[in-house]
């Protein structure tokens, strides 16, 4: 199973904090799992948009990371405290 | 070296902080401090609210917090940052730098902050009367944050 | 605008002149804050005396407050300087400034003490093991002051 | 009368933080007394030292200032606190 958690105005956009599914058929990457998700959920192009990035396993990755199934992947919006 | 660095989802009292930061660090020359509240702003905000990405967030701070002493000599670092709902005047994060001279204590402590500013992972909501937004840094502040690298 | 410039001869507590600071600023967004206090050293210096010149010491701090203001926007400006003999771990100076943005507040705050370091009409002596000696400013203290020239 | 201030290391050099005293005969300008009381009080140069600023009715003033005889003069070695 993936957990995918949702941050910032994503969470807003998907109507969740975070979900919990086994990875889909044919979806191997990161890149295909935002095509899917964005898709699944109406995010219009929420995910693919550049300013978004993703951690799997708490590590920050590029589209093309692997997908094993088993993985903690979080979408971060632009980031700011304080 | 004291280091002190707390992600709190409920109120914190800075006066309280900074006592036990000052007495912890009598003997450093130089303590500089910044507290940072929400203000109240003209389309009068109403609550401000962060979330942050448990374990990712405080990572990161450690890792800013690293590099200020590995920067400058300090004998002691403190950073409290909220999350969850805050009104107007309520605390949002405090940062305090102990060093001898106070060029090290002033400058880790700005540094600091723009780590926190920019680089932080959390996400900022903001509700004014014209409804919620989600805010980003200024262009400023990205500003500041290069003076660094 | 909060202003609060005091020079007094007795020990202060840091801790409650900046809560009410906060307390007076709680709607400024930013709020830088410096602490100097008696360093211990490592040859050992037991005391440090300041002495001021009444009227005049207070009218220079009040100078540079007012330079403060024009130059940022700030919504308060707090200045506590000790004379006196002080031992290690007593509070010497302790400012803070007060804005909608931490940059106006930082820089302020900087400001003020190189200003206090540098110009400030005090007269400083230090007791190590080896006696008593009058210190003036380093030449760091003074590069410092002419960043804002 | 005048009153004069010493202030840090010139306290110690003169032995006093103040006096209070009818202008000599002959003491005209701050440099004057300077002089005058370098002697007096075997100051051996301190006032003279450029670092020493001179204050009359506590403002900033040249060695060429004039006395009338009825000033507070302060003389400020290096400043700074902090």
């Amino acid at each position: 199973m993936i957990k995918i958690l949702y941050f910032g105005r994503l969470r807003e956009n998907t109507g969740r904090r975070e979900e919990t599914l086994a990875l889909p058929e044919g979806i191997t990457s990161i890149l295909t799992l935002k095509l899917w998700l964005d898709s699944e959920h109406y995010l219009d192009g929420a995910l693919q948009d550049p300013s978004v990035k993703t951690m799997v396993n708490q590590t920050l990755v590029h589209n093309d990371m692997a997908l094993s199934g088993d993985e903690e992947i979080g979408f971060l919006p632009p980031v700011g405290g304080g | 070296m004291l280091e002190n660095i707390e992600i709190c989802d409920t109120s914190f009292d800075p006066a309280v902080k900074l006592e036990a930061f000052t007495k912890a660090n009598s003997e450093a020359g130089a303590i500089t401090s910044f507290l940072g509240q929400v203000r109240n702003e003209a389309d009068s905000v109403s609550e401000l609210y962060l979330e942050s990405y448990p374990g990712v967030t405080e990572k990161g701070i450690l890792g800013a917090v690293e590099k200020a002493k590995s920067r400058w000599p300090l004998t002691g670092v403190m950073v409290i940052h909220r999350t969850g709902a805050m009104g107007v005047g309520e605390p949002i994060v405090l940062v305090a730098t102990a060093a001898k001279h106070r060029r090290s204590a002033f400058e880790s402590c700005d540094y600091l902050m723009d780590y926190l500013k920019t680089e932080a992972v959390f996400w900022k909501r903001q509700k004014t009367a014209n409804g919620t937004r989600w805010i980003e840094p200024r262009s400023e502040d990205y500003k500041d944050n290069d003076r660094w690298r």
